[in-house]
């Protein structure tokens, strides 16, 4: 599979180094609805080529801090460095440009949509011929039309959803819904890609699977991923390092087992028998 | 009302269900719900498990869905007769799967519209709603709050609690565990426990999370393709070989990182 | 069995992107075109020219231009008659400042001013949502009506603010005016609404389309994946006004010949193409057509049908045609609530797995 | 000054009127979601009803009365059986239009039952200027209209109650926001459908006297909805106290425009002014004064 | 039968005009059938009316238009009453060559035979309509030079219709001295607080009204609200219906409009058409016996009278039991119905003489005002039959015609 050979070969680079290159990082961060705090003072990075896991309880803030990562919630307080430099305040589309995409815990699909649009909606940030070729669907529009339908086609492929290429994906079950998804947002060849419980409501089988494409997207593509999940094992075996939040707080930061460990964690999101 | 009847509180024959006219989805699915049992319904995505669901509380003409064959009686009484509130005021009712709650009602009025077929008045419902906030303590914080702003799993809770709202006496849950944090998802189990043997509550589940599902059934379906491929005592579901490598996990024991997953055809399929 | 694709593959992507991919729909269209470019133009007399067919391609125009905006990119819109105004005031001002232009090209200037005041007034929609907005478009409805009745110089200091179409020429045919024969008027306009049709077409099959879809089914989400809320709305209002603008255009200029804008531009107008495109089937371009054909031909008939077979009286008449009519519009929302075009998709594909019911 | 007192305050009366017509929308709105686009054809049908059935059937006031609202909740029972019951859970411009069709219906179904002309609907509101205060102080104030404000904001004020504070008015909302979830939990969505309707029918009866005291009951009245609308995104769709408040500052406001701006523009500009307003508003709040916010979360 | 004389009545009997449209459309049908019942038809020759519902709306009537003006042998005239469909067809006509005729509404300047070559308005025009309402005011007032510094508002239908007169009494206000207010109310004008408002702010001395519809019962009843006294204020002939006032009640008690056309049933021709007519059980709206009379209706049979005139002259002139269009053109063009001839055909002291010629398409105006009793519920004509300022007019019509003719490259055709 060869769609983002030019953004892998960088990466691989940077993920052999010895020194973990920061992509991301968020520096005390609050923020709040009203008489609601959703996220009070949080600090964490994600280094470049990580799997890096949100975990916590429900209402913890976690999809509050994707928001905040990809530009739809501007935090009151705090700093957001992304690859190096200090974030302005962007709109949601300026960071979507900049390299980052996700999927959404309520499923966020164009519903109206095969599944083939809605990936190729994916690719939309990259496709550049003008409005008149457009018009007449030849020529150049035409030509990229192919190409980036040949690197749709990869994902389709690789993410096993060739039969409902054409289906609306309005009526699709859940679990594939979850997978067009995450076919969307790598059709964006992102840097950094956010998913937020991407195995919610799935079975074992399919939490597998599901597990294997982000591993192979990680490790294959270098793409850096940041991941909500609850469910523990997914997070224990896929992540290289956890944040913990609670309340709005972070209560716990660090590799799998460290986090797992820790009793605090255990006492506000794990329970017992974990 | 007969015999057999009194002992089961929820039975299906053999549905076939059709969507926009053209898309079969169930091809005959039976099963049958014990008076105070907890049934699972287990299944891949896409199998079939909402719809089943939707169908028996009758929920299909919402989706353009029709059950073109086969019957459902709740209590002896055939479903397709009645409507959803009917269903509702008999005893059924049902949690959504995508917990749909009222975007645009606070939390404590999403709850309180779960018990708008109670006619017990509103000391019980007081009460009620009391206990609810026992279970899902988060909701106590967040009862003010429009339902739509509140994250995945309070709206999930929200969606339970509504449902526990209504006093029922079966209560069909469409993957109720989705989203929730894992103590959650245990004490969701429990309350379900308890509500069934305190209350004697039946419980029909769809769930994805086999191996917690299967602890706390006492029977489960499998479906495939839209046709049940297998059911048995939970127990016996669970030491199946191959309910054991598709739902719980390759080894018995302990199951296999994730990340070792190599994907590969399963050696078998019902329905392949 | 009548309708199977079987058979059919397609090697290429390219191919597998046209816009009939099946052979018998692209039988079937080419049919239609030669009927419509061949048979019908050497048939038709005045009334079926100008009661009939040129009402059906003009409205059918408007129709896709308001599908572009509401149809594609969510986007409800009732100040379409406005729009049409702008068009046709255009063209007139055109018409009567450069009388030796060729009408073509006076269509698509009528085209492109409409783009601009279309963009203009699909601002607010970067803010305004749903049917606020389409409540809020009425402002342009009535505010552009009211500037063209007012100010003098749109309708040329006549007395009263009607305007006429004078006779004008495309490519040295007569197409506007009394004497223009019907013959031409209808080429004209087949030809403009057939490639009109085709430009959307490809417009709503690459990314522009895609990403007007992606506003319209989930703007939040689609703004998260980097689709720009104000240039593809704006986008859409454009392209949406210009397609409007030009029927506004051949509207007044080729069909009416002469508009009252109190009457002819009246807000009902902008409901009757919202109701075209609702019937025929949102985000279609078939639905545009097919709902045109439906609220312009349905009433007509019936109401000739009554009058001249039954005998009834004209007002019993046209009381029982709308009741009729909002019973038949209720019905198909019943049957199909996503309008013609997807019943008949549903036909075809009954058709394909014929003999067997699913 | 005077004057400039008795333009706000004819703005006001206005608004109150607008007000009366835009209730039935919000109600509707409010309650299933759906923007019902035959409110303005019911007024004209109630109101026709109304005086069709004194002149038709000779029934004096204090019965026809009953007679109309009687005819009203059957046409809700109706609409719920033959339209809305068979649209459950499509999509708000699907309602929308099938509203199109019922409007259509409606207007065929009035002019054909009672006739197309013009009738004169007196049930003895009062009429005419307050004399006291045309002559002691020279403003203008037109009784009729202090009637309609007095019946609107009794009709506000109840059925903000009904919907705040009840069961069946939390449940009215829940079905604007979820068919599918309200019938779920029991909601049964053909009384609340056909509560909602036949309140929406009763006000529209209402508005229709109203309107049709001041001009006659003939086809015009359904336009007014027209003037409805406005006020209906200016107060917010979902907000019953929007509706009332919405049409008096879209009342004032276009009638202070037109009487101070319109002599230099040429007149006429109150209709876009109104909308102009209500826009202005929208651009600052989206969702309207006092709507419902609109959810956007992911 | 294969022989008829195919009449197209496009008029509306639905939609907010329907009140206005239903009197009109009825006169006009009631009195051909009446001579198809009583005469059987013109020379023996049967006229068929053929109605056709526009609506109010242009783009229904093109679509009556088209569908009409082929049937049997041929329209021979087109009255469609409405404005706007009378510009529409204006080009149209004079292409298929078939007369239309507008009888007191459509477009003022087409009086100019010399342009608009099948355009007939006879026998008064919007703009004289005003004219005789000013001469109404200068008679109340006690003389032309009274009209100094007085105000005048307008208060109109903001469409082409209410927009006519504007020109013509804008020339007035210059010429008189009188300042003139112009009051646009938009379709349909249920509300007019704003223009009501106006009117009490600037106190003109009159009002006058060039209204449609509801707008009318409106207006008259904010104009007793405010106060406004009923007999200084003056509608155009389409504000004058009894539609107009009745629901205004007894506030409408002395109000005014300019008429050409007697009012009541009291003529022979009405007692034939109630006999042959509505007693033979052949009127289009038998419902509506009760009702002949009254003013829309009176215009109605006075366009029948006019239409059938034509046809018998055009039939005369050629010898024929078929006429054409353009026959019917040359006819009306050389149309003559003198107060002895209204006698003849039943309506003695009805309207004034027609007489129209090749440049001249309205021919001799006659307009007198009516009154509203409230208390008899019955409009009662006032003034004498007077004639418009066509001194004021003609050169109106004149330059406006002119226009047209330059914009549409129409050759100016030489009447002499
Ligand atoms: N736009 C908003 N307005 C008001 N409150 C909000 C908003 N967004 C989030 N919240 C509140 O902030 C808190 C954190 O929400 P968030 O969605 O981030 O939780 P989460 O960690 O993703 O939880 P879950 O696991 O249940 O999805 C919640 O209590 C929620 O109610
Ligand atoms: N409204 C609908 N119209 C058409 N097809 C539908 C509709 N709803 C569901 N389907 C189809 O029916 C099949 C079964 O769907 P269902 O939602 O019942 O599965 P499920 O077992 O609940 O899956 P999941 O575990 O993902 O929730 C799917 O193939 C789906 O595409
Ligand atoms: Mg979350
Ligand atoms: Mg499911």
């Amino acid at each position: 599979m060869t769609f983002q050979a030019n953004v892998s070969d960088a990466m691989t680079e940077s993920t052999t180094a010895k020194e973990p290159e920061m992509m991301l990082a968020v520096e005390h961060v609050s923020l709040s609805f009203g008489g609601v705090k959703a996220i009070t003072d949080i600090s964490f990075d994600i280094h470049r080529g990580e799997i890096r896991a949100i975990i916590g309880p429900n209402g913890a803030g976690k999809t509050s801090m994707l928001n905040v990562i990809n530009g739809f919630y501007h935090p009151q307080e705090g700093t957001i460095y992304w690859q190096g430099k200090v974030r302005r305040r962007m709109k949601p589309h300026e960071a979507a440009k900049s390299g980052i995409a996700r999927t959404f815990q309520n499923v966020a699909l164009f519903k109206g949509m095969s599944t083939l649009d809605n990936v190729m909606t994916g690719r939309g940030l990259k496709m550049k011929s003008n409005f008149l070729w457009q018009c007449i669907h030849k020529g150049p529009a035409l030509r990229e039309e192919n190409e980036h339908r040949a690197k749709v086609e990869e994902i389709i492929d690789f993410l096993e959803i060739q039969h409902i290429r054409n289906k609306p994906v309005g009526k699709l079950p859940y679990g594939l819904q979850k997978r067009v998804e995450l076919a969307r947002a790598l059709a964006m060849e992102p840097d950094l890609l956010l998913l937020d419980e991407p195995m919610a409501g799935m079975n074992l089988e399919e939490k597998e699977d599901m597990s294997r494409f982000i591993i192979e997207t990680n490790q294959r593509y270098g793409t850096t991923i940041a991941l909500i999940e609850h469910d523990m094992g997914v997070v224990m075996d896929l992540s290289d390092r956890v944040v913990v939040l609670d309340y709005g707080k972070k209560i716990g930061d660090g590799p799998p087992k460290e986090v797992q460990a820790n009793q605090e964690v255990i006492d506000a999101y794990l329970g017992v028998s974990h | 009302m007969s015999d057999a009847t009194d002992n089961t509180i929820l039975s299906v024959n053999n549905i076939e269900v059709i969507y926009d006219h053209v898309i079969l989805v169930l091809k005959g699915v039976s099963l049958t719900v014990p008076r105070g049992g907890i049934v699972a319904l287990l299944g891949a995505n896409g199998a079939g498990k909402t719809t089943t669901l939707k169908a028996i509380s009758n929920l299909l003409g919402a989706e353009r869905g029709d059950v073109t064959k086969g019957s459902i009686e709740f209590q002896g009484e055939e479903v397709q007769a009645l409507s959803p509130n009917d269903l509702v005021r008999r005893g059924c009712i049902q949690v959504m799967e995508g917990r749909h709650c009222f975007g645009h009602l606070s939390i404590e009025e999403n709850l309180l519209t779960g018990a708008y077929t109670r006619k017990d008045g509103s000391a019980a419902i007081k009460r009620d709603l009391e206990m609810v906030y026992d279970y899902f303590p988060r909701l106590r914080e967040r009862r003010q709050s429009q339902a739509g702003y509140t994250s995945g799993g309070e709206q999930q809770m929200c969606a339970i609690g509504r449902a526990m709202m209504a006093g029922p006496s079966m209560i069909l849950l469409d993957e109720p565990s989705m989203g929730l944090a894992p103590q959650l998802v245990e004490e969701i189990f429990e309350i379900v426990k308890q509500l069934n043997e305190k209350e004697g509550v039946s419980f029909l589940l769809a769930e994805q999370n086999t191996s917690v599902a299967l602890r706390y059934a006492s029977y489960g379906y499998i479906l495939e393709g839209g046709r049940v491929v297998m059911d048995g005592e939970a127990k016996e579901l669970s030491e199946n070989q191959d309910v054991k490598e598709f739902y719980l996990g390759v080894g018995g024991d302990g199951q296999k990182s994730f990340r070792d997953v190599k994907h590969y055809k399963r050696r078998k399929r019902w329905l392949a | 069995m009548f309708y199977r694709e079987t058979g059919q593959f397609k090697t290429n992507y390219s191919d597998d992107r046209a816009i009939f991919p099946i052979a018998q729909d692209r039988y079937g269209i080419m049919i239609l075109l030669a009927l419509a470019f061949f048979v019908v133009p050497f048939t038709v007399d005045d009334y079926w020219g100008n009661a009939i067919f040129l009402p059906l391609l003009i409205y059918a125009l408007i129709a896709m231009g308001l599908n572009v905006l509401v149809g594609y990119c969510g986007q409800i819109s009732l100040g379409t008659a406005a729009f049409m105004a702008v068009g046709s005031y255009a063209s007139f001002k055109l018409m009567t400042s450069f009388p030796g232009l060729d009408f073509t090209v006076v269509v698509l200037m009528s085209g492109l001013i409409t783009a601009i005041v279309g963009s203009l007034f699909g601002l607010p929609s970067l803010r305004i949502k749903g049917f606020y907005l389409a409540v809020a478009t009425l402002a342009a409805q009535f505010f552009i009506i009211w500037l063209v009745n007012k100010v003098e110089w749109f309708y040329n200091y006549s007395a009263t603010g009607q305007i006429n179409a004078p006779e004008r020429y495309a490519l040295m045919f007569p197409v506007t005016g009394p004497n223009a024969p019907i013959l031409y008027k209808y080429f004209f306009c087949l030809t403009i609404v057939v490639l009109a049709a085709l430009v959307t077409k490809n417009i709503v099959r690459g990314r522009i389309g895609r990403q007007w879809m992606a506003i319209r089914d989930m703007d939040i989400a689609a703004e998260l994946i980097g689709v720009r809320p104000l240039t593809t709305k704006l986008s859409a209002f454009a392209v949406s006004s210009f397609l409007i603008g030009m029927g506004g255009a051949l509207y007044f200029g080729v069909w009416l010949g002469a508009a009252e804008p109190t009457e002819a531009f009246g807000i009902d107008q902008s409901f009757l193409i919202l109701f075209m495109i609702i019937v025929g089937g949102l985000g279609t371009i078939l639905g545009s057509f097919l709902g045109a054909a439906f609220l312009w031909l349905f009433p007509i008939a019936f109401k000739n049908f009554m009058v001249d077979s039954l005998g009834l009286s004209t007002a019993m008449a046209e009381h029982l045609q709308i009741i009729l009519m909002g019973g038949l519009i209720i019905f198909f929302l019943i049957v199909e609530p996503h309008g013609l075009a997807r019943l008949w998709q549903i036909t075809k594909e009954k058709l394909r797995i014929w003999p067997f019911p699913h | 000054m005077n004057f400039f007192i008795e333009t706000v305050l004819s703005g006001l009366m206005a608004g109150v009127m607008y007000a009366l017509v835009a209730l039935g929308f919000v109600l509707i709105f409010k309650a299933s979601g759906i923007f019902n686009f035959a409110q303005g054809v019911m007024c004209l049908f109630a109101a026709l009803t109304f005086v069709g059935v004194q002149e038709k059937f000779g029934l004096p006031v204090w019965l026809a009365l009953p007679a109309a609202v009687g005819v009203m909740i059957l046409l809700a029972w109706l609409i719920e059986r033959l339209v809305l019951r068979h649209l459950v859970n499509q999509d708000p411009i699907i309602l929308f239009m099938a509203t199109i069709g019922l409007a259509y219906v409606l207007e065929g179904l009035g002019d054909l039952m009672w006739g197309s002309d013009v009738k004169v609907l007196d049930i003895g509101l009062p009429s005419g200027a307050f004399d006291y205060l045309l002559d002691e102080f020279n403003i203008y104030l037109e009784k009729l209209e202090v009637v309609a404000a007095v019946i609107a904001s009794v009709l506000v004020a109840a059925l903000a109650v009904f919907f705040q504070k009840t069961r069946v008015g939390r449940a009215l909302r829940a079905v604007a926001d979820d068919h599918q979830a309200a019938l779920s939990v029991g909601i049964s969505l053909n009384t609340i459908w056909v509560i909602v309707w036949s309140v929406a029918g009763i006000v529209a009866l209402v508005a229709g006297i109203m309107w049709g005291s001041k001009s006659g009951v003939q086809f015009s009245l359904s336009l007014i909805a027209l003037k409805a609308l406005p006020v209906l995104i200016l107060g917010g769709f979902t907000s019953i106290p929007g509706a009332i408040i919405g049409g008096l500052i879209i009342g004032v406001g276009e009638k202070v425009a037109e009487v101070y701006m319109g002599p230099f523009v040429g007149g006429a500009v109150e209709n876009w002014f109104a909308y102009m307003l209500a826009l202005a508003f929208l651009l600052v709040r989206p969702q309207g004064l006092f709507g419902e916010k609109i959810i956007e979360r992911v | 039968a294969d022989n008829e004389l195919i009449l197209p009545s496009l008029d509306y009997r639905t939609g907010p005009y329907a009140p206005g449209g239903i009197p009109y459309a009825n006169g006009y049908a009631d009195f051909f059938t009446m001579l198809n019942e009583r005469d059987g038809g013109i020379n023996g020759v049967k006229a068929k009316v053929v109605p056709c519902e526009t609506g109010y709306n242009t783009k229904k009537g093109v679509e009556c238009y088209e569908k009409t003006k082929n049937v049997g042998s041929g329209a021979l005239a087109y009255l469609p009453l409405s404005t706007g469909i009378t510009y529409q067809l204006i080009p149209k006509v004079t292409a298929d060559k078939i007369p239309l005729v507008t009888i007191g509404y459509g477009r003022t300047s087409a009086r100019n035979g010399e342009v608009f070559e099948y355009v007939f308005n006879p026998p008064a025009t919007y703009w004289d309509g005003a004219t005789v309402a000013i001469k109404h005011v200068i008679d109340s007032e006690g003389g032309a030079d009274k009209l100094k510094g007085k105000k005048i508002a307008l208060v109109y239908h903001n469409s082409a219709y209410g927009k006519e007169p504007i020109r013509t009494l804008e020339a007035l206000a210059e010429k008189m001295g009188f300042e003139l207010t112009l009051l646009p109310v938009d379709h349909p004008g249920q509300e007019q607080k704003a223009t009501w408002l106006q009117v009490r702010r600037n106190r003109p001395d009159w009002v006058l009204m060039w209204g449609w519809g509801v707008m009318n019962q409106v207006a008259i009843k904010e104009a007793a609200s405010i106060r406004f006294p009923m007999d200084k204020f003056v509608g155009v002939w389409w504000s004058g219906g009894e539609n107009d006032v009745l629901p205004a009640g007894k506030d409408a008690h002395g109000y005014k409009s300019v008429v050409f056309t007697a009012v009541g049933a009291d003529f022979p021709a009405h007692a034939d058409i109630k006999t042959y007519v509505y007693g033979g059980g052949k009127a289009v709206d038998a419902a509506f016996e009760p009702r002949i009379g009254e003013t829309h209706y009176n215009r109605g049979v006075y366009a029948g009278a006019v239409v059938s005139e034509a046809i018998r002259k055009a039939m005369a002139d050629n010898d024929t039991k078929t006429p054409t269009g353009p026959m019917m053109q040359k006819a009306f063009e050389g149309l003559e119905i003198s107060d002895a001839r209204w006698a003849e055909l039943g309506l003695p002291n009805f309207t004034g003489a027609v007489k129209l010629s090749c440049a001249d398409h309205r021919g001799p105006s006659k307009i007198a005002l009516q009154q509203w009793d409230a208390n008899a519920k019955k409009w009662s004509i006032i003034t004498d039959f007077v004639e418009p300022m066509d001194d004021v007019t003609t050169p109106l019509i004149k330059a406006d015609s002119e226009a047209y003719a330059k914009e549409n490259n129409i050759a100016v055709r030489d009447c002499k």
